[in-house]
């Protein structure tokens, strides 16, 4: 046996308490710098083209994950697009159920080819469907800071 | 030792105290620069080797995970490898064993470390390195385990701190021909030991700065090597070492661990006289007796003899075996792991005789440089040469 | 340069939910004991390199690598981390002894989750700090959207997902070391909290203490050293992209890379006639089925079907998790690989009990890391 | 041919020596200042992670912060290499067996090494330093010690091979930490 011995009351077993403090501030980088600012002066979507694999990635990236070509085309996109998946999620950060679900889609913005992860609201269960066309409501002018946040939520586009 | 492996490219960013990219852009940039400086392309990389330090400084679980599309791994075999400070050094022996186990012919080898982004001050990030429940609740900080050392180190040799700040003043004064470095002003002896007090003996210009930064090498096995370029670098030897968990349980004036790390390294490099057989040194420098004792543990010389060397500037890029000509940790800039991985860069530029001013006046085959990491505890060796 | 590699030694704890009566340190060296027994060797005199597979944010311990030393044996020789999975280890571990300059290997993998207090707040840690983490998800939501897609696209569905989970927790049972055994039904699934929908409690690898070690060699010391040596075929490994923007949202295309990367240095061709069983993540219930797809271990009727008539079951065509899986024995972190080897390994050797398959003599094992990683290892054994 | 890597290495111009490596016209990265970040020139998004653990203390551990709440510094010996060790474990990582015994040590010990640190874990600054130090453990092997803090005594006094002695709390505030021992202050 690995051991010569071992505890044999549950009262000897104890645990010290602690935690790993880590309280970040991120730069949001020289793409997400851009992307960031368009939305909040512009209210567009802005991403950033490969020419050789013909992809449009938004957010934008200073590179092509691809092909590793340093992209520096910045095309405008849709704020509407498509619904990819989506999901009911019943949990918090902490783990705990939440009072209210909430509602998660992943959104393919006309022009883009990747998807922004997102919140959706205005709408039911029973409405979500795959292919449903969404746009994005964001916070009014005054109020948004360059956060992916700006974005409240994607509601369906109603045509 | 298996297939022999080649260094072919190397790349970096700017060393800065904030950086503005992301570290994924840090990455890129790094990256992308060593390629182009063989003229090879990612499609021709066959796998990634990534080094980056502790997961705290830039605020991500899971770091390698998070960095992998900067770092080029798209779609390709990918891997972090960690062991503290000793990352830098120990990604390079990363990617010598990819290729020389026959399996990968072209890795691309990255670090990355982007400290600015723990708060209040990246050094609080340190507090988490020590055990749990016997030694934190004492609030110790990163300081006070090097000033342990040091003042161990002083002790043991009776050594004076104007030898000891010899070194930072080499180096800090070496950094000015470093295009990337963050610290470009001269300093003196007057300067360090009028700086202020930190933990003594550990004053404020004994320290490296924090910094946020990346560098890239491009490793390939020899028949490509050949092919992309005529000033291969080759990687003659490699060797780490993790000693025990206990550090309070060893003598902390010798690094044995570096010494177990040299060894191993000389003797796949056949280097059984490495003060006459290693003309070029890059050791690990985050403090100035930092570089001392690390000689010592890499045998350039005898135990408590390094700090004479560098009074008799032995180590000067003039010298007879210059260290740390790229201006090292204390000059160019401690983002951890990149700043080992710039040791590793700096030797192939001074082997292939293109550090332009930082180039020293020796002729240079062959160079060691070397990185220390976790509690007092790891060393990690490279030998290469021409 | 040594061109075989095998495993010659397995060291594993029991799998709980909480281990109170030993720390970390303790566990890892009960299952490093275990092992070296297991090949007889001794790690102070015989041992050449040592891996360990863990992160930072688990352990609650920055540089953890500082930590693992002296319970493996390896204070003072060449020992490093290796962010990942304990098949990264593995991958590692093979790749150093291939150089010819190591015989013999050592790869640790352990967890402590009971541990972690916060495992929610730490894994949300691991999401993209500027684009995903401000929106304050848990982080199985990402499992959510991939379910709902993949099972979308696939036309798999939610009761083919829970026949996952049943077969492989009731494989479990007979399992002695697995830590999540139980005998569930359909009905179940009735009554299961949903977290992120069509994702429910009981579609989840629920988490477990344990420690596992693996030595490795090199063919010489292999066959000095032990009767029944299980060789490394082949080992590939594989990253996507770690942008939920940007994956892809149906199918691990990392997990086929990497199996192909492995299979093209086994030598194998077709994978479902070639190899007798596998041991494969199953973190989400779909997740074994998804896996399956990519690791080309079922025909174009698709891994639904397989499940429905009993294919992967023990006593089935093509055995899947036959340990009991994630799910069954308990999900393990960066452990959770090494889990699937140590029971393969079992298995090759036959020393699986009641779960042993008749004739196994070729394993396929895979790995992958978790939310949010698109990163996968395969590596294929025989005996 | 490996994938097109093709190329006449005789093309390659010799590097001369006036190149300068990392070539400076291609060296990115953008450095901020803290005014940057303050005036908002950059965007951030900024998270207080939420990482709480409860460690298991185990055999050698817990029995290590027993024995400190009972005003007792415990070690444990190998007795095939025969070295006395703190703090205990429950392996001998030397010899990779289990431990032997435990034994009890004295609160009496010598300066291995110390600082005199001017600033906290969180690089704040305080007037009067903190001393910490590597304290060898009478009783155990030597070169044993333990991390800890020294008190009571005037920073510039204190001499490596200094002999102290342990300051415990009051037993009733004694809780089973490595902080039971308050700090260590020299034996006149």
């Amino acid at each position: 046996m690995a051991f010569k011995e071992r505890l044999t009351r549950a009262s000897e077993a104890k645990a010290w308490y602690g935690e790993l403090p880590v309280e970040s501030l991120y730069t949001v980088g020289i793409a997400g710098e851009k992307f960031f600012r368009t939305l909040k002066d512009e209210g567009k979507f802005l991403g950033t083209k490969c020419p050789k694999c013909d992809m449009v990635y938004v957010p934008p990236k200073i590179y092509c994950e691809r092909c590793f070509e340093r992209l520096e085309q910045y095309v405008e996109v849709a704020d509407c697009g498509t619904l990819e998946s989506f999901t009911c999620v019943h949990i918090g950060l902490d783990g705990k159920k939440l009072e209210e679900p909430i509602f998660v889609g992943l959104i393919r913005l006309d022009g883009a080819s990747t998807c922004i992860v997102h919140k959706l609201g205005e709408t039911k269960v029973e409405e979500v469907c795959f292919g449903m066309r969404v746009c994005a409501v964001l916070k009014p002018k005054a109020k948004r800071e360059g956060s992916i946040n700006d974005i409240l939520y994607f509601k369906p586009s109603v045509k | 030792m298996g297939n022999r492996v080649a260094i072919v490219g190397a790349g970096m960013t700017k060393f800065v105290r904030r950086a503005q990219e992301t570290g994924k852009e840090l990455c890129f940039e790094a990256a992308k620069m060593a390629l182009e400086s063989c003229e090879m392309t990612l499609d021709q990389i066959d796998a990634v080797a990534l080094g980056t330090a502790p997961d705290t400084f830039d605020g991500v679980h899971m770091k390698g995970e998070y960095l992998s599309d900067g770092a080029g791994a798209f779609g390709k075999p990918y891997m972090r490898s960690y062991v503290g400070g000793g990352t830098g050094v120990f990604s390079v022996i990363q990617g010598w064993y990819h290729i020389a186990s026959g399996i990968i012919d072209t890795c691309l080898v990255i670090c990355e470390e982007k400290m600015s982004s723990y708060q209040p001050h990246p050094q609080g990030a340190f507090l988490t390195i020590f055990d749990h429940t016997t030694e934190r609740p004492l609030k110790p900080n990163l300081l006070w385990i090097f000033a342990l050392e040091m003042n161990r180190y002083m002790n043991t040799y009776g050594l004076r701190k104007e030898d000891i700040a010899l070194v930072a003043v080499k180096n800090k004064n070496n950094a000015l021909d470093h295009p990337a470095a963050q610290i470009a002003s001269p300093v003196t002896v007057e300067d360090i030991l009028k700086s202020e007090v930190l933990a003594w003996p550990v004053q404020r210009l004994d320290v490296s700065p924090v910094s946020d930064g990346a560098v890239a090498l491009v490793l390939t096995n020899e028949s490509i090597a050949r092919r992309v370029t005529n000033k291969p670098v080759w990687i003659e030897g490699v060797g780490w070492a993790l000693d025990t968990t206990y550090w309070t349980n060893r003598d902390l004036c010798y690094p044995r661990y570096v010494e177990e790390a040299a060894r191993m390294a000389y003797k796949m490099a056949g280097i059984t006289d490495p003060r006459h057989q290693i003309h070029i040194a890059e050791p690990y420098d985050p403090f100035d007796y930092k570089e001392l004792h690390h000689m010592e543990g890499l045998m350039l010389c005898g135990r408590g003899e390094a700090p004479q060397l560098t009074v008799d500037g032995v180590t000067q890029r003039d010298g007879e075996l210059p260290t740390c000509p790229s201006g090292g940790l204390l000059g160019v800039g401690n983002p951890i792991a990149a700043a080992g991985l710039m040791k590793v860069a700096e030797l192939f530029w001074q082997l292939r005789g293109e550090a332009g001013k930082r180039q020293v006046s020796r002729k240079v085959r062959r160079g060691v440089a070397q990185a220390w990491g976790d509690l007092m505890q790891v060393g990690t060796v490279v030998v290469v040469g021409i | 340069m040594n061109d075989r590699v095998a495993i010659i030694g397995i060291g594993a704890t029991q799998f709980r939910s909480i281990s109170p009566d030993v720390s970390y340190k303790e566990l890892m060296f009960e299952a490093a004991v275990k092992a070296y027994e297991d090949c007889g060797i001794n790690p102070r005199k015989d041992v050449d390199t040592f891996v360990t597979c863990a992160e930072d944010y688990i352990e609650g311990t920055s540089i953890f690598d500082e930590y693992v030393p002296d319970q493996l044996g390896a204070a003072l020789k060449p020992m490093h981390t290796i962010s990942g999975d304990g098949l990264h280890g593995i991958a590692t571990a093979f790749l150093q002894i291939r150089t010819g300059q190591f015989d013999i290997a050592v790869v640790e993998a352990h967890c402590k989750s009971s541990n972690m207090l916060t495992p929610d707040g730490i894994e949300a840690c691991a999401q993209d700090p500027i684009f995903n983490r401000p929106l304050n998800l848990n982080t199985h939501f990402i499992a959510g959207l991939e379910m709902n897609r993949f099972c979308f696209e696939t036309g798999i569905t939610y009761d083919q997902c829970a026949k996952v989970v049943i077969k492989n927790r009731r494989n479990a049972l007979n399992n002695p070391i697995a830590g999540r055994a139980a005998k569930l039904t359909l009905d179940d699934f009735k009554y299961a909290d949903g977290i992120s929908c069509p994702l429910t409690e009981l579609d989840i690898a629920q988490p477990v203490d344990g420690a596992i070690v693996i030595v490795l060699a090199s063919e010489k010391k292999a066959r000095a050293l032990v009767k029944d040596p299980v060789w490394i075929k082949g080992i590939g490994w594989c990253n996507s992209t770690p942008s939920l923007e940007s994956r892809n949202w149906v199918y691990p295309e990392y997990v086929t890379k990497a199996a192909e990367m492995a299979y093209k240095m086994a030598g194998i061709t077709e994978p479902m006639n070639e190899i007798c069983f596998a041991e494969i993540d199953d973190r989400y219930s779909y997740k074994e089925l998804q896996h399956m797809m990519a690791l080309k271990l079922c025909c174009e009727c698709g891994a639904g079907r397989l499940i429905e008539q009993g294919v992967t079951e023990i006593n089935g065509e093509f055995p899947v998790n036959p340990s009991g899986g994630a799910l069954g024995m308990g999900f393990l972190y960066e452990a959770t690989g090494l889990a699937r080897l140590y029971c393969a390994v079992e298995q090759l050797r036959g020393n699986a009990g009641k779960n042993q398959i008749k004739d196994a003599k070729t394993a396929l094992v895979q790995s992958w890391r978790g939310l949010p990683t698109t990163s996968a290892v395969v590596t294929i054994l025989s005996i | 041919m490996k994938k097109q890597i093709q190329k006449d290495v005789t093309n390659i111009k010799q590097a001369q020596s006036e190149k300068l490596t990392p070539d400076p016209k291609l060296l990115r990265g953008i450095g901020l200042s803290t005014d940057d970040f303050k005036k908002g020139k950059v965007l951030t998004t900024h998270w207080v992670a939420d990482t709480k653990y409860a460690w298991d203390q185990g055999i050698a551990i817990g029995r290590y912060l027993e024995g400190l709440k009972h005003g007792k510094i415990l070690g444990v010996e190998c007795h095939k290499c025969g070295r006395k060790m703190v703090p205990p474990r429950i392996f001998c990582e030397c010899c990779f067996k289990p431990i032997d015994n435990w034994i009890e040590l004295q609160d009496t010990g010598t300066v291995n090494t110390f600082s005199l640190c001017y600033v906290t874990w969180d690089m704040k600054r305080v007037t009067e330093p903190q001393i910490p130090a590597v304290i060898e453990i009478d009783g155990a092997s030597k070169g044993m010690g333990i991390m800890h803090l020294l008190g009571e005594v005037d920073p510039k006094k204190v001499y490596v091979g200094m002999k102290v002695k342990a300051v415990w709390k009051p037993e009733k505030e004694r809780e089973g930490a490595i902080t039971d021992i308050k700090y260590w202050k020299p034996i006149k």
